[in-house]
């Protein structure tokens, strides 16, 4: 929830915080109303980062020294400071075949196309 | 309080991985209330906004557990963290405690696992 | 603010609404309670990422396909997909002198420490 995405920190309901995480993220490129240039796949799982992300960071979010020095300084003073956020720390790519503005059919990888871990940024 | 400090020259952790108890929050592929991390085995205490308290186990890295296992005393809400790793599942051996908070006279103070 | 942070897509105001970007984070090593262990320096400007990612992305950013995606999706619906997130894209080290737990003065360079740059991720 977006509460859960910007509570950070001391949110209320601790219960309901969920902590970062990979998430779905249906793409359906019909929806997107690209199925006028993309020949396939038409639609893939791409999933997203969501969710708190508080003290301690924990090591399989591999936090980096600043996002661990801003969670602390949230942890101080929320309103002060945000807290660090629950990003992709790894992503794969996906290949599309497509037609191109030549009208050519052509088969193409997309770089980081896909979550395959969330971390605290 | 830490049971080991990870200061360049004190003992460094081992390189292999380390072994630890989580439970609250595990990462989403490990079995058995397990993670494992090149850092440190940690177990915390944290006062909740309902009165109650909060214990946590599980894994911190390497890189910035000199600043999550020192932590700060003016965080909000009270908590206490301690670090581990001379043994796997070290942390089930950490219990912070806090002093119950005395509110108008009552004391409150029940922990959820 | 948070809910500056928070707002994705079509917030209200767009005025309002401040775009990724840099910030200041004062770090002060004495107020986090450090100070019996760090011996300098005691405070360093960390800096800090905050600020919405909308549509479209600029070059900047250094948006990865995912976050691209990601803000399409939540330009055609914010409930259901949260916007990608401004998050340090580019961060640097400092050295801080300190005692370790065998009372030795130690002098160590910490990597990603300051904030050089933010994107969308």
């Amino acid at each position: 929830t977006l509460a859960g995405r910007a509570a950070g920190g001391r949110g209320h309901g601790k219960k309901a915080k969920s902590r970062c995480s990979r998430k779905a993220l249906h793409v359906n490129f019909k929806e997107l109303g690209w199925d006028d240039w993309i020949i396939a796949p038409l639609d893939y799982e791409a999933y997203h980062c969501d969710g708190v992300c508080d003290f301690p960071l924990r090591s399989h979010l591999e936090p980096t020294n600043h996002a661990i020095i801003q969670t602390l300084m949230n942890s101080m003073d929320p309103d002060a400071t945000p807290p660090s956020c629950c990003v992709p720390s790894k992503l794969s790519p996906i290949s599309i075949l497509y037609i191109d503005s030549g009208n050519n059919v052509v088969y193409k990888q997309y770089e980081d196309m896909v979550v395959e871990t969330c971390g605290c940024r | 309080t830490r049971k080991e400090d990870s200061g360049s020259t004190a003992a460094s952790p081992p390189q292999k991985k380390l072994f630890c108890h989580c439970h609250h929050y595990c990462p989403e592929e490990s079995k058995n209330n397990t993670c494992s991390t090149d850092g440190f085995c940690f177990a915390m205490v944290e006062d909740e906004d309902s009165g109650g308290q909060t214990f946590t186990t599980g894994c911190i890295g390497l890189e910035g557990s000199d600043f999550q296992c020192r932590d700060t005393p003016l965080s909000q809400p009270r908590r206490l963290i301690e670090c581990c790793t001379d043994q796997d599942y070290c942390n089930k051996d950490l219990h912070p405690t806090l002093p119950p908070l005395i509110k108008g006279g009552l004391e409150e103070g029940n922990v959820h696992h």
